[in-house]
């Protein structure tokens, strides 16, 4: 039974449907991506699953549960992760601090712990410390682990991001246009980490993304939508060669 | 053993203190000048979790003050003194000693259980708005007591030096002096450990990026409250024993203008400093007791050199033009406070060996 | 019952008037660089101390010449004191507030330097004036009108009237005009502005004149009001007027209005027909209310983080 | 130590600044007095005295620390002041605890000195000044209804304020105070507690308020229609009232310590130098202070040669003062009650503002 | 030469992101800077248009000349209605709090070329992007990223100038609207406009532009046509993925 269940979820702002009818079944560790036009709806979509807007009609339903309604921390407490279409890193603190509270949902003590430093606050403050270590030596960024992301550049930012993300131990991992900004040199790297987070960790992924080699060379399984509506969805060949997605948003790369 | 330092400087110091206070080679007038030092510290560094960390404009702490003071100094003045307001002790003058700490953090209990007229709506007000709603629940206190006649209304409460005269009667030491500076520690160790757990740093988070924060698992409600809560809590602590140093509470006190001379220590510490904070009270502290008497030379100086005429007087009145001058000059060159967003030990790393800050 | 009510209702139009004209100004610099300028309050004070000096220069009080009928001495004042006032507001602005601008420094910061730059006005006007009060003149003699049962002043009618007048014209500035597109814009986004090749510092410039222009009308028609002005005289009323201007919705002009006259209502009601204590008790708890309910005040828009 | 310090606790800034100013004025013309003759003669000492002059910002806990500075860090053997009876009440407590004497010119509230055996006053009491003003509004004008607009805030008013009530009530039965309004210090907008009044068809208006509310007040009640008589109370002598009230205020009259205009004999002296000195007539506060000062140091002689130990001469001291039993003060005599609290009997005058603007001595009302 | 940086050395506080780079751009030409993440490209476009720091970098050697004369000293809100010069910056930098329109029109406040150059741009942006008449009465701080993108780039185009810098336009826009752009701009450019581009793709890059510079760790590696480059080994492998 699908992981990800989402049924007829509709979201309007205002007069405009920025999403409607939006149904999608997402397996175990599947590798899916969600593309589409310029104001589809798509980061709409991640704000709904993730519990930052909540959908004016529909059902979310995440490893059998529903999650609609439930608050962001709620639903990332339940095993999903997402990164921002712009980078949303806490820029003043170290890289290792970005990563340390993104542990909030498993803190594990209270206020009243970590006030008298009893020996259940020390161990968990350690054992967040070693995990945080950890996910970032596993994407290569130990050596920035003390250094701020404000002085990183773009690509490494968001390296950091989706270790942020990673780090909550997610069963999805959402990611919109993780390859946005990336110079083409770069976004071949991102291609193999993906694939590598992917078949490590064994989590389900999915993606919005604009860049056709990205999405193309990783997904399984594409769902494209226009106007909120769905317009598309298979495999990638079948999506490459379907004309209505060319029409409404491939087109030609003739300059 | 080199952990142990700074609890052992601690020590020392009370102890010199003490010995001081005892012989007399401190005055009163200092050690109230002190004692004040030190509920300021208080002050500015609870209102640096709000203002510094969590960063929103908090202008309202002097509020919270207040009801840490009431609190406190009525039930100290009902349980330990007869007085026209409560009639006879309820406990006796001999108890005072031991309870008089059960008494101030009863007020400090008071006012974070207020502090919740701002956390709640923080949950949802944000930035300046959030700045009125502390302003409002400020004013909303002070009004309240001013409209308590039983214990003075507007013209203020007092009755409390009987109970630290009380003290000293059962046990000779200068109790409130102690007090403080207990206090003071105490404050100062609480707040560094919550700011410097992985749950303290979620108020950073908020800060920085609350969206981020909330979708990364942070229970951004629950960290508001508590930060809040802490914070305001302190700031009762800070009001009671206020209220015992002065020996009289006022809701006049408790004005907007108290707020901001917090703000301002916040500020002039740098947002996020804790060690900032600390230095930026002692110093201001200081600063506006020397200038107290500073203008008496000055004017004789200036008179003496005449560059004013003998008629004219520098009175007291230039020590509020100075104090801000000087202040708005330091914006100019330090403008973001004397240590930024650093604490001591980045400053000088030396220090680091003496204490940890994490784990 | 019903006259003397009608009678608060006219009360509270005169007192809201000062809160809205004071709240415009807050909110005009607000609305441009986030900056609650706490100087406002004093601003207009030294708005009114401005004005003082000017009608007892026209009336020739210093003997420098004949000197002018009342109502000619506000014709002139008016404009005089706007000017003056004008100048001291972007004194302040040029010299403790850009530099920090320029360095970039949270926000916050400069706040803390409005706040310092009023104690300063304040006390430094106490230290050169000396402590003693002005008795502002009357320029134009006060008439009382008896509509049935309600007096009316002249005095009242002007202030209610200027204070409508200074709303709409700062209303169509602001929304209709090129310029004050341009003041929104650097709200929101300092950095992109000049791209649009709009002189940044000339915006900022031009607001802080409008802003402090009306803080001192303010001050002039409220030393004509009550008639004894002193340094301290801003403070307050400063403040309540900024709570107001941010009830309303901080950055929009007519939040600001409509703060000050509901805060005017509130509080003369209030004392009309409770116990003046409960003034601040029941307004505080009405605005705290407000503003937990509409989180951005009557008239703000929540500035919606796109993600 | 050739010289004996007294401390003047007094709002140099604040609200009332002109009342710190009159007071400070006072004391240095007493001060270059004694110091001119040679000094004071103590037992078979002379000293220099020295004023010490110590801001109370006219708020109550500054007076406080203001009163803990002067006694232990400046090491005065007695103190002047506070003046309000809003900082006079808690700066007593405190020189009471301190055991240091305390003379208060101006505070006619009741609790200053209120069982506190080392505070002294110089002026008459609200309990003797609230039935002067009710007798006399009933008497002057006739008066079956009275309004009061007070500042509830502050000790001075809210007293009088209650007193007066009590008074004019017993006179005219029950419910003859019409409207009992109230305000909170710094406002200036009176028009909905005038409203009030206005309509409540009170014959006279009483309004203890200082020098600056007062004008505010009375130029409102006028534009909201009340043409009664406003009655006034021992704190509009003080500071510059004419010049903020100009007309609005003529022919009101009000109860206060003394009167300028028409004095003679020590008082006429007094005015007079005052007067070359500092171009302007003595308002009561100033007088009060210079009755005060002179007081404590008559008692300061009459305690005999200082110990040159503070405590023990303080203590003297405050012996010595409630050992005075009559007391001629340019504000008129006054006599101590042999028991009880310090507070003086003492005559008070009703003062009519004249078309001039000059204060003229109208009655003299005498327990 | 419309536009020549000679020399330039820039730094943010004490670090330096330009190591001293030059090169110049013809009136009429489309000209790429090419380079990794953290090059220097949006630096150089900052330094080019004055903008003031701490954002924006400071010059501390080398000129950046107009035409042969040096606007280090000048003002960007200047540089843009003197020299008709405009940035669509990194990051959009819309203003959230207008709706679209009021950014758009706002972008002409300085513009002297009478209201019908205005309306011709006008409906050139709309035509080109149909989403942003759609949207013109919304708060532009709503709009899905690549809206904004389009916003930025009418923005640019509505300031009328006759030199637009742009720092990655085709952030965020799908495929389809990316290429409709870029032929957009090269009718413009037909049209005598000029164009400093920063762009990510470089193929896309190379295809659009006449000339290019590769930009690696605040210096200039190599420079040539866009054939050139295309071809150029070392650029293959760095920058076209092989
Ligand atoms: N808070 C909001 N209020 C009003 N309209 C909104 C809001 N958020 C999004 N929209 C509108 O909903 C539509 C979908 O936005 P969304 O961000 O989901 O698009 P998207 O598919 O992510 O586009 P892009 O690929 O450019 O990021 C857009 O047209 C946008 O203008
Ligand atoms: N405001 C700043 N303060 C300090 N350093 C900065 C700042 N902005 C950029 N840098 C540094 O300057 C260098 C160049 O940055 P720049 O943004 O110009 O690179 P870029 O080529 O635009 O990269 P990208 O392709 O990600 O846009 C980088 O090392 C970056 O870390
Ligand atoms: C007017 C005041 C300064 C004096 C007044 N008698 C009081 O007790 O407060
Ligand atoms: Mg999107
Ligand atoms: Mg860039």
């Amino acid at each position: 039974m699908a992981l990800l269940d989402v049924k007829e979820m509709t979201q309007y702002f205002g007069g405009l449907c920025a999403v409607s009818e939006f149904t999608v079944a997402l397996e175990q560790g599947q590798m899916a991506a969600l593309i589409g036009p310029n104001g589809a709806g798509k980061t709409t979509v991640f704000n709904l699953v993730s519990g930052f807007y909540k959908p004016t009609r529909g059902e979310i339903i995440f490893d059998g549960q529903s999650i609609k309604g439930l608050k962001p921390h709620q639903v990332t407490s339940r095993g999903i992760a997402r990164t921002f279409q712009n980078i949303r890193l806490w820029f003043e603190m170290t890289v290792l601090d970005n990563i340390r509270i993104a542990q909030h949902h498993a803190l594990g003590y209270g206020l009243f712990d970590c006030f008298l430093r009893t020996p259940r606050y020390m161990q968990r403050e350690r054992d967040i410390e070693d995990h945080a270590m950890e996910v970032l030596s596993r994407l290569g960024l130990a050596e920035v682990a003390s250094e701020l992301p404000k002085n990183l550049p773009y690509g490494v930012q968001r390296l950091v991001e989706i270790a942020r993300a990673l780090s909550i131990k997610p069963k999805l991992l959402m990611l919109d246009e993780p390859a946005a900004g990336l110079n083409s040199a770069d976004v071949e790297g991102l291609i193999k980490l993906i694939g590598d987070i992917h078949r490590d960790y064994g989590i389900a992924i999915w993606m919005i993304e604009h860049q056709m080699d990205v999405v193309m060379s990783l997904c399984s399984w594409i769902k494209v939508i226009d106007f909120g509506a769905t317009i598309a969805e298979g495999t990638p060949e079948a999506i490459q060669n379907n004309p209505d997605v060319i029409k409404a948003y491939l087109g030609d790369d003739t300059i | 053993m080199q952990r142990l330092t700074v609890p052992a400087l601690l020590a020392c110091l009370f102890g010199v203190l003490l010995w001081a206070a005892g012989t007399g080679a401190l005055n009163v007038y200092w050690q109230s000048v002190l004692m004040f030092m030190g509920v300021n510290i208080i002050l500015a560094t609870s209102l640096n979790i709000i203002n510094g960390n969590m960063g929103e404009f908090s202008c309202g702490h002097a509020g919270f003050m207040a009801v840490g003071a009431y609190v406190s100094s009525l039930l100290s003045v009902a349980l330990f003194t007869k007085s026209q307001v409560f009639g006879e002790p309820l406990i006796g003058p001999a108890a005072a000693v031991w309870l008089f700490p059960l008494v101030l953090i009863a007020g400090a209990l008071a006012a974070s259980l207020v502090g919740l007229l701002v956390a709640i709506p923080s949950f949802k007000t944000r930035g300046d708005y959030l700045a009125i709603i502390t302003i409002a629940a400020a004013y909303i206190v002070k009004s309240t007591i001013e409209n308590i006649g039983a214990i003075g209304g507007a013209r203020g409460f007092m009755g409390m030096s009987a109970v630290m005269s009380a003290m000293n009667e059962t046990i000779n030491l200068p109790w409130i002096l102690i007090w403080v500076f207990v206090g003071t520690v105490f404050s100062v160790w609480l707040i560094r450990r919550f700011i410097y757990s992985t749950f303290g740093k979620g108020v950073d988070a908020i800060c920085q990026d609350e969206i981020a924060a909330e979708i990364m698992s942070v229970n951004t409600d629950r960290v508001k409250l508590v930060a809040f809560m802490v914070s305001c809590g302190l700031a009762g602590l800070a009001g009671g024993l206020f209220a015992h140093i002065l020996g009289y509470v006022n809701p006049g006190t408790f004005t907007i203008l108290k707020s901001t001379e917090i703000m301002v220590m916040v500020y002039l510490g740098g947002m996020g400093s804790l060690s900032g904070s600390v230095l930026a009270a002692i110093l201001m502290t200081l600063l506006i007791e020397y200038l107290r008497d500073a203008f008496g030379f000055l004017n004789t100086f200036l008179h003496y050199i005449s560059v004013i005429p003998d008629s004219y007087e520098v009175t007291q009145v230039w020590k509020w033009v100075v104090i801000p001058l000087l202040l708005v000059l330091l914006m100019q060159f330090r403008p973001e406070g004397i240590m930024g967003r650093r604490e001591l030990a980045d400053v000088f790393p030396g220090l680091r060996k003496f204490y940890k800050f994490k784990g | 019952m019903l006259q003397s009510f009608l009678q608060n209702i006219l009360n509270a139009l005169q007192w809201g008037s000062f809160y809205s004209l004071i709240a415009l100004g807050y909110c005009l610099v607000y609305g441009v660089l986030l900056l609650i300028n706490f100087a406002h309050g004093d601003i207009f004070m030294v708005g009114a101390y401005i004005a003082f000096y000017c009608c007892m220069f026209l009336l020739g009080k210093f003997g420098v010449f004949a000197g002018l009928p009342g109502w000619m001495v506000l014709a002139v004042a008016v404009p005089l004191t706007m000017v003056l006032t004008a100048v001291v507001g972007v004194t302040l602005e040029r010299i403790a507030y850009r530099p920090l601008r320029r360095k970039g420094v949270n926000r916050l910061y400069v706040v803390i330097t409005a706040l310092m730059c009023g104690l300063i006005l304040e006390n430094g006007n106490l230290a050169l004036l000396g402590a003693s009060r002005k008795s502002f003149p009357t320029l134009v003699p006060i008439k009382v009108f008896e509509i049935f049962g309600v007096t009316v002043t002249n005095i009242k009618l002007m202030v209610i009237g200027v204070a409508i007048l200074s709303f709409l014209l700062l209303h169509f500035i602001v929304t209709r005009t090129k310029i004050g597109m341009a003041m929104r814009a650097i709200s929101y986004d300092r950095f992109a502005v000049p791209l649009m090749g709009i002189p940044a510092d000339t915006v900022i410039v031009f607001t802080f004149v409008l802003g402090s222009g009306f803080a001192g009308l303010a001050g002039l028609f409220f030393a004509m009001t009550y008639p004894v002005i002193d340094p301290y005289m801003g403070a307050l009323i400063g403040w309540k007027a900024f709570i107001a201007a941010v009830v309303g919705g901080i950055g929009s002009i007519a939040g600001a209005f409509a703060g000050g006259f509901l805060l005017g209502f509130v509080e003369i009601m209030v004392v009309a027909f409770f116990p003046s204590t409960y003034r601040d008790l029941i307004a505080f708890s009405i605005l705290l209310l407000i503003l937990s309910i509409r989180p951005t005040g009557l008239f703000g828009v929540a500035r919606r983080t796109k993600i | 130590a050739d010289t004996v310090k007294l401390g003047f606790n007094i709002p140099l800034t604040g609200d009332i600044p002109d009342v710190g100013e009159s007071s400070k004025n006072a004391a240095e013309m007493l001060k270059k007095k004694i110091n001119d003759a040679g000094g004071l003669k103590v037992g078979d000492k002379t000293y220099k005295v020295e004023f010490i002059y110590e801001d109370n910002e006219s708020k109550a806990e500054s007076a406080l620390s203001a009163t803990r500075k002067l006694i232990t860090q400046d090491g005065v053997i007695g103190m002047v002041g506070p003046q309000s009876s809003k900082q006079a009440v808690p700066a007593a407590e405190a020189a009471n605890e301190l055991k240091t004497p305390m003379m208060a010119p101006w505070s006619t509230n009741p609790n200053t000195t209120k069982n506190r055996p080392y505070v002294f006053r110089g002026c008459f009491l609200d309990t003797f000044q609230g039935p002067t003003a009710a007798k006399f509004a009933s008497e002057e004008f006739k008066a079956k209804k009275a309004a009061v607009l007070y500042d509830i805030a502050s000790d001075y008013p809210k007293g009088l304020a209650e007193d007066f009530k009590a008074a004019f009530e017993k006179i005219n039965g029950p419910g003859s105070v019409v409207a009992f309004e109230t305000f909170t210090t710094k406002d200036v907008d009176f028009s909905a507690q005038l409203t009030n009044i206005a309509k409540s068809g009170a014959e006279v208006l009483f309004v203890p308020q200082y020098y600056n509310e007062v004008p505010l007040i009375v130029q409102q009640a006028k534009s909201l229609g009340f043409n009664k008589p406003v009655l006034g109370s021992d704190s509009w002598g003080s500071g510059d009232l004419m010049g903020l009230c100009g007309d609005n205020c003529k022919g009101f009259f009000f109860v206060t310590h003394y009167a300028a205009a028409g004095a003679q004999g020590k008082t006429k002296e007094f005015i007079d130098e005052y007067t070359k000195l500092y171009k302007k007539t003595p308002d009561d506060v100033a007088a009060l202070t210079w009755d005060s000062a002179n007081l404590m140091l008559a008692a300061l002689q009459a305690a005999g040669p200082m110990s040159g130990d503070l405590a023990k001469d303080r203590e003297a001291l405050m012996k010595a003062m409630a050992g005075i039993k009559k007391f001629e003060g340019i504000t008129g005599n006054m006599s101590y009650p042999a028991t009880g609290d310090h507070d003086p009997i003492k005559c008070a005058v009703v003062v009519k503002i004249d078309d001039a603007g000059k204060f003229a001595f109208y009655k003299s009302v005498c327990p | 030469m419309l536009l020549s940086v000679q020399n330039l050395r820039v730094k943010y506080g004490n670090i330096e992101a330009l190591h001293g780079i030059s090169f110049h751009v013809n009136r009429g030409e489309i000209v790429t800077l090419i380079g990794a993440n953290g090059a220097g490209k949006t630096t150089t476009l900052l330094s080019i248009m004055r903008l003031p720091p701490p954002e924006a970098p400071k010059v501390v050697e080398g000129d950046i000349l107009y035409e042969g004369q040096s606007i280090l000293g000048w003002e960007t809100h200047d540089v843009v209605r003197k020299l008709h010069m405009d940035l669509s910056p990194e990051g959009r930098r819309i203003f959230g709090n207008l709706t679209v329109m009021e950014n758009l029109i706002l972008a002409t406040y300085a513009r002297k070329d009478g209201e019908e150059a205005i309306a011709r741009d006008l409906d050139r942006v709309l035509s080109l992007f149909p989403r942003m008449s759609e949207r013109r009465k919304q708060r532009s701080e709503s709009l899905s990223g690549g809206e904004q993108q389009m916003l930025a780039v009418g923005r640019a185009i509505m300031t009328g100038c006759d030199f637009i810098l742009l720092d990655e336009p085709s952030m965020g826009l799908a495929p389809l609207l990316m290429y409709e752009m870029f032929r957009t701009l090269k009718k413009l450019n037909e049209l005598g406009l000029t164009i400093l581009l920063i762009e990510q793709n470089a193929k896309v890059a190379l295809n659009f532009a006449h000339r290019g510079y590769v930009l690696d760790t605040g210096e200039i590696k190599t420079s040539g046509t866009a054939e050139e480059l295309k071809h150029d080994p070392e650029v293959k492998k760095a920058y076209l993925g092989g």
